[in-house]
């Protein structure tokens, strides 16, 4: 298991290679990539806050539940910080399984918490000034899922 | 006891840290006893449904006690992925 | 929409990242791959053989099935045939939408489909012999969940 | 028409394709015209619960006409992803 919570940009494809690398008893890898997304043009750039001591034992946690789910080989989790740009990884998870149906699973359940659970906070600059990301209630909602 | 505020509880309040010495018993308390401080302090407290509590980098809720806590943490819900 | 069906080895990473960049509004990339698998240490290799004159139409109706259910910005699938050693990428399925909800959903339901639905056939060599790999019951009943 | 065997069938009967000349009306009827031709046929249509059938490149059942069809496939489910 692997969570980085970082500034930098990183490489999606590279850390996925890394990560499918060397499990013999692997057959299924999926991966997320959050990117920063200008729905209408208008986005300058998105700053995401974070609350350092708490973060990365909040997602250590949220994985560990994962683990305790589903028969996962292994996990990744990186989550970026700072000022990013338009069309930047916010964040990636992968999950390394023996089957499909697991690796999908533990994948999907791991961005349902990330987005609601993990403390970080976006903000999105525009033309007209910055404003906080709303949380949506469907993302709260989805936590019932699982 | 060591308060932290986050995003526009950070923002509303101007500072993202402060000591407070305070005897409250609960989150709720404390709550009460900030926002009865100064305007920006009630204006970032005035709706509790759109805040969340961490204790202790845990996430908890507003009924919590306090005792032994070292550090709490006043943010909006959280937007990460 | 990229579907590829080659019996050449190609790299997952590199692939994400071709297919990640370039969409402003695309704020969810998920994909999928499928490794050759040697759960007890005594495969040797994976044959796969394929329905040439079938293979990219299947999988293309597949793809339009995924496109007209969710939001899908683009889909990427590549599926190899031929002899895979262990540790070896077989597939990959990749999905680019606005939301999260809609890439997780359509790479699932692309797996399930390309599973049963595109015609590819397994077969294992290990120091016993070759074997054709069974259909799964569950692989067949997993269709219904969509 | 063409007809085609993949897999395991493909490995039973000997032949990757062949064509075949046939009056029936049905695919149901093909196989039992090959099932009936040699040993080899018979034991790779033994059951066909086990097939599937592709008619044309596209994924058929043992009920359809062949009226028109130019290639038959027959083979095990599969097995992609």
């Amino acid at each position: 298991m692997t969570v980085r919570v970082q500034s930098e940009v990183f490489d999606a494809g590279a850390e996925l290679n890394a990560f499918a690398i060397g499990h013999s008893d692997v057959g299924a890898v999926v991966s997320f990539t959050g990117v920063v997304r200008d729905t209408d043009g208008t986005l300058h750039q998105m700053e995401i806050e974070h609350y350092p001591a708490m973060t990365e034992r909040a997602i250590a946690g949220i994985v560990e539940d994962a683990k305790s789910r589903w028969a996962l080989k292994d996990v990744l989790v990186i989550h970026r910080y700072g000022t990013l740009s338009v069309g930047a990884p916010i964040m990636m998870v992968a999950t390394a399984s023996a089957h499909r149906a697991d690796a999908f699973a533990a994948a999907d359940f791991l961005m349902d918490y990330l987005k609601s659970r993990a403390p970080f906070w976006k903000k999105e600059t525009t033309a007209d000034g910055s404003a906080w990301v709303a949380a949506k209630d469907d993302d709260e909602s989805a936590l019932n899922r699982w | 006891m060591n308060v932290m505020y986050f995003a526009w509880v950070r923002e509303r309040i101007g500072v993202p840290q402060e000591v407070v010495h305070s005897e409250a018993a609960t989150v709720a308390e404390l709550v009460s006893e900030l926002a009865a401080r100064e305007d920006r302090y009630a204006a970032a407290f005035a709706d509790i449904s759109a805040l969340r509590v961490a204790l202790d980098q845990e996430l908890s809720d507003f009924d919590a006690p306090l005792a032994g806590v070292r550090e709490v943490a006043f943010f909006p819900p959280m937007t990460g992925g």
